[in-house]
């Protein structure tokens, strides 16, 4: 082992904080992004520009009194945020977010871990995310919440075959299931260039994964109320906002790493690049929101199933033969 | 090998701390005045008729059993693709017989109409 | 008379045939509204679901039942005007026509020319600012949100010119009975050249935001359909009524307000299903713009009010002089007019439909009975029909298709 | 033909007094019985086609002057055998002509046929007559209460339920405020 027990601690700790940053800072960023697509001002009371509202938010809701609703099954209840909110971060540790730095005359690697199973772990976290949601959906002893934890379950047996399908014909061009692999192997070519059509079936559902417009059924206000998190009050709700954003940027961090070459980029360093893809992914999800109306949950089914997924397995023999017929 | 598991564990251990706190301390923090109609299940500001705690009908139950079985499936080409550059063509004839296999599953399922659940 | 007493909060009235407990077939029933973010106020829809499927919808309404029609009855014939801006709270002006007409049919008088031009352009942006409204929500609840401040920003423009006449932004209580409340002002014609030129491209913005989108086409069409049989003997009106392919619009039809003099064409569909009202409701728009276009170009000089003093008061300035001017005024503010007995029934196409008044008078000052059929309320009944067999989130486009506002349902 | 003649050939007797009030064709049918049937006639005759039904509401005339009331009304039994009267607005898309129907209805417990089988938009209508005037519609399939609470008491728009305010007196309402004053809540 390259590093010592007390920098990958060090590193989790600054980590955790930035990422809490960046959800908090990514609200406040959708927001006001929305609110000039839409014509309107956006929060700018608190601070300057209204930089400080995500704290005055996050204080708001620690102070708020904590519901349990009659009836619910109280430690699903208590647990279900916080699963969302584990998986949501957790996922996060694998994704390489900048080329090895010297820091203080140590050589440090901007990732938390490079396993050889990396895309397989962000399937992981991402499957057990929806526990959070169906299990909130189940304990809150709400009907609201109930089809909404229903829907989110219908939603996830729709996007997760294509999502696994498109990345099958990026490790077959990568040559392996590690994130900092795929990365290196995008040194020349990005894979964006090389396989259009495996971005797009990934970022679709990638979109579905994180619970977004158009595919935001699970909670969608106006059908559901608030969908799974209905019952749910204080810090707990703020768990599921966190989990949701650290959706996004999960997904945008693995479609910039897969996708667009990861940290890599001229002049600039790594991690600045990282940022800049980055930040490109979290304003078109924005951007989507205020645009698309939102899809009914058989046709995302639909969707899923007699489009992405025919479509995916189809690119997957195009990318093989190609890969085959170039001399592999 | 498996230390390179010890920082997921390590940030897993972190995340857990962000999560499970964060519900404690709004349990900590938070006023507590419950009340009878605090705790009533919202249902659009009437009071709840009956109870969510039905045989709930799922009608993509099929879908749902389907979903797991093609994801097996999904599941097998990933090995598959890590090695793919040393297999060659036998490695993408291989394939194609796979795929092959998948595909008349899938048509097979979509003529029967279990994708189209209503 | 006793006291009426309100449910004691532990019980709930439920309509026969829906079944509280849940039975053997795992029916879960489902109160959406009144306190729900699509149900347009405060609807509440008892839905019967199997999964997500709807198997049977009963609107429960009349939460915001205000007595309209008993306030009526206790008011003079010029006060109840304000009452009835009450009911369609977004299209107030369309609910003054209707009430001044049938009070006006009952009097046996017809507003000046001015007057009966001025009404039908305000009327038509008014039609705009409701359908505007309309097109916000159902966007917002298909989840489009964006459409929804666009649209709410245009409207504002509309009201802006409601304020300028009126005073007020939305209960207007604009149009009197044998005229006008008070003549429009100088600014008047130069706002709304304004908006004929401005809103057309902002319709074109919509319509680029939905309706060739494929998610939005995909969501509305086939869904809530209405056959032409239906539609009539459901007695729907507006768009639905002509989205199914019934080419009947009162303005046309039955003419009033000098509507026969103005050309214009009534959109008419065929399949009768949430997209085609949709379509309907855009193009009526852009005909009301034609039609207020029109109007503004013959604009008459004259006066906006009767001459009759006994229903009209005097202008003001004539108060000072005129000891009789003072009379009138004084007992026209405290008694009111007295319109012969009678009844009389006027049908206006409201933005919604046909707003229907009814007022019968035993010859004193105040309406013996006021009625008003709202088209909203009327409208409403379609839903049941509409949904069954549907998902929850088709619920909530067939709900926005309708364009229910809950004051008039209620009223 | 002209559709008075028409009914009166089909129904006789059941129709009453028909005229016209500033261009709008009034008709009485004597007998409510006969509602549903003269209301199916003019809906599926082709000569007149009254498809679309416009309208449905009640008036309460018990506070009525005798000498006060609109024409056509029969002042004689005005508040006893006739107190209440349901109106039917009825609209022939093909002709653009509407039609009045009028039935009168006694005090005690008034009821008369359901419209519904003709047109289902009476549903509601006729829930709301029956809501706020207490008129019982036969034969209705789910005649309840629609804008009311279900256990409310009384009907408001009777003319027998105070408002819940008083009117401020002046020399012209000394009458009508001592008339309403027997109703007046205690």
């Amino acid at each position: 082992m390259s590093e010592d027990i007390l920098l990958i601690v060090i590193k989790v700790a600054v980590l955790i904080v930035i990422l809490l940053t960046v959800v908090a800072y990514t609200v406040y960023v959708e927001r006001r992004i929305m609110a000039r697509m839409q014509s309107r001002i956006g929060p700018n009371r608190v601070g300057p520009f209204g930089l400080l509202q995500p704290l005055a938010d996050i204080l708001k809701l620690i102070f708020k009194e904590d519901l349990t609703p009659a009836g619910a099954d109280k430690v699903t209840y208590f647990l279900a945020p916080a699963l969302a909110a584990i998986t949501g971060l957790a996922a996060f540790a694998v994704i390489p977010f900048g080329n090895t730095i010297d820091l203080f005359g140590i050589k440090v690697n901007l990732f938390i871990a490079d396993i050889n199973v990396g895309l397989l772990y962000l399937f992981a976290m991402s499957s057990l995310a929806v526990y959070g949601i169906v299990l909130a959906g189940w304990s809150s002893n709400n009907k609201y919440s109930l089809l909404g934890g229903v829907r989110s379950s219908a939603q996830m047996i729709s996007y997760e075959l294509p999502l696994g399908l498109a990345l099958v014909s990026v490790v077959l061009a990568a040559g392996s299931l590690s994130l900092g692999d795929i990365v290196k192997a995008q040194a020349n070519l990005w894979f964006i260039v090389q396989q259009p059509l495996s971005f797009v079936i990934y970022f679709i559902c990638a979109i579905a994964e994180t619970n977004r417009a158009p595919f935001d059924l699970p909670e969608a206000e106006t059908e559901l109320i608030a969908g799974y998190h209905t019952e749910y009050s204080s810090l707990k709700w703020a768990l599921f906002f966190l989990a949701e954003y650290m959706a996004v940027i999960t997904v945008s961090a693995t479609a910039v790493t897969i996708f667009f070459g990861g940290w890599q980029g001229p002049f600039l360093p790594g991690w600045l690049w990282f940022v800049i893809k980055l930040s490109g992914f979290i304003f078109f999800f924005t951007w989507m929101r205020a645009t698309l109306p939102r899809l009914r949950f058989d046709q995302l089914m639909r969707l899923g199933w007699k489009v992405l997924l025919p479509l995916a397995a189809l690119n997957l023999v195009v990318i093989a033969g190609l890969v085959a017929a170039m001399g592999g | 090998m498996l230390s390179d598991y010890l920082p997921i564990l390590i940030m897993l251990v972190a995340a857990s701390a962000i999560g499970i706190g964060g519900a404690v301390i709004s349990w900590v923090a938070g006023p507590k005045q419950p009340s009878a109609n605090k705790a009533m299940a919202y249902e659009s500001g009437m009071i709840p008729v009956g109870t969510a705690r039905i045989r709930f009908p799922v009608k993509f139950y099929l879908v749902a059993m389907l979903f797991i079985i093609f994801d097996v499936e999904i599941v097998f080409f990933y090995p598959w693709a890590v090695v793919y550059k040393q297999l060659h063509l036998f490695g993408f004839v291989e394939m194609l017989v796979f795929i092959g296999v998948f595909a008349v599953g899938y048509i097979y399922i979509w003529k029967k109409g279990a994708l189209d659940w209503k | 008379m006793t006291a009426s007493t309100r449910h004691p909060a532990d019980t709930i009235p439920t309509p026969p045939g829906v079944t509280l407990e849940p039975g053997p077939d795992d029916k879960l029933i489902l109160s959406m509204g009144p306190h729900h973010p699509s149900t347009h106020g405060v609807l509440r829809l008892i839905l019967e679901l199997d999964g997500e499927i709807v198997v049977h919808a009963t609107p429960d309404i009349g939460f915001l039942h205000t007595g309209i029609e008993k306030t009526a009855e206790g008011l003079t014939y010029q006060q109840v005007i304000t009452v009835t801006d009450r009911m369609d709270y977004l299209a107030p002006l369309s609910n003054n026509l209707g009430y001044a007409l049938a009070v006006e049919k009952l009097l046996g008088v017809e507003a000046p020319p001015r007057a009966q031009v001025i009404r039908v352009i305000l009327a038509e942006l008014q039609r705009v600012s409701s359908h505007l409204v309309w097109l916000g929500t159902q966007g917002m609840d298909l989840g489009a949100i964006s459409v929804f401040l666009y649209a709410l920003r245009e409207r504002e423009k509309l009201l802006d010119i409601f304020e300028l006449c009126s005073g007020a932004r939305m209960m207007a209580s604009y149009f009197w009975v044998g005229g006008l409340l008070r003549d429009v002002p100088p600014q008047f014609e130069g706002a709304v050249r304004k908006i004929l030129a401005d809103f057309p491209a902002r319709f074109d913005e919509y319509e680029r935001m939905l309706t060739h989108n494929p998610i939005f086409l995909e969501r509305t069409q086939g869904l809530g359909i209405l056959s032409k049989e239906e539609a009539i003997s459901l007695g729907v009106g507006g768009a639905i009524l002509r989205g199914s392919g019934v080419d009947w619009d009162l303005r046309r039809d039955m003419p009033y307000s000098g509507y026969e003099q103005y050309a214009f064409d009534v959109p008419l569909g065929a399949r009768g299903d949430v997209y085609e009202r949709y379509l309907l409701r855009v193009r009526e728009m852009r005909q009301s713009l034609r039609i207020v276009k029109q109007a503004l170009d013959r604009l008459p000089e004259g006066p906006v009010r009767i001459s009759d003093r006994k229903i009209m008061p005097p202008p003001r300035a004539e108060l000072a002089t005129s000891m009789e001017a003072l009379i009138h005024h004084f007992k026209l503010f405290t008694e009111g007019f007295k319109p012969p007995p009678g009844e009389a029934y006027q049908g206006i196409e409201s933005p919604k439909g046909e707003f229907g008044v009814m007022v019968v008078s035993d010859g004193t000052a105040k309406p013996v009975r006021a009625h008003f059929r709202g088209p909203s309320f009327v409208n409403l009944q379609s839903l049941a029909q509409m949904v069954r067999g549907r998902y929850i989130a088709d619920v909530v486009a067939c709900i926005a298709s309708i364009d229910i506002v809950l004051g008039e349902v209620d009223r | 033909m002209s559709v008075v003649t028409a009914l009166r050939e089909t129904f006789g007797e059941a129709i009453g007094l028909d005229l016209e009030f500033r261009g709008q064709l009034i008709v009485w049918i004597e007998q409510p019985a006969q509602i549903a049937a003269v209301c199916s006639f003019l809906r599926d005759d082709p000569r007149f086609q009254y498809r679309y039904l416009s309208d449905l509401s009640a008036i309460d005339r018990l506070t009525m002057e005798q000498e006060s009331l609109p024409t056509g009304h029969d002042p004689a039994e005005m508040t006893g055998a006739r107190r209440f009267v349901v109106n039917y607005q009825l609209l022939s898309m093909t002709h653009k002509q509407r039609l009045w129907l009028k039935v009168g209805l006694g005090a005690e417990a008034p009821s008369l046929p359901s419209v519904t089988p003709v047109w289902t938009t009476a549903d509601f209508l006729e829930r709301e007559v029956y809501d706020l005037m207490g008129i019982a519609f036969e034969g209705h399939p789910d005649l309840r209460r629609i804008l009311l609470p279900d256990d409310w008491a009384g009907h408001p728009l009777r003319k027998d339920y105070p408002p819940a305010y008083e009117e401020v007196q002046f020399s012209h309402n000394f009458e009508r405020i001592e008339k309403q004053r027997k109703y007046a809540r205690r």
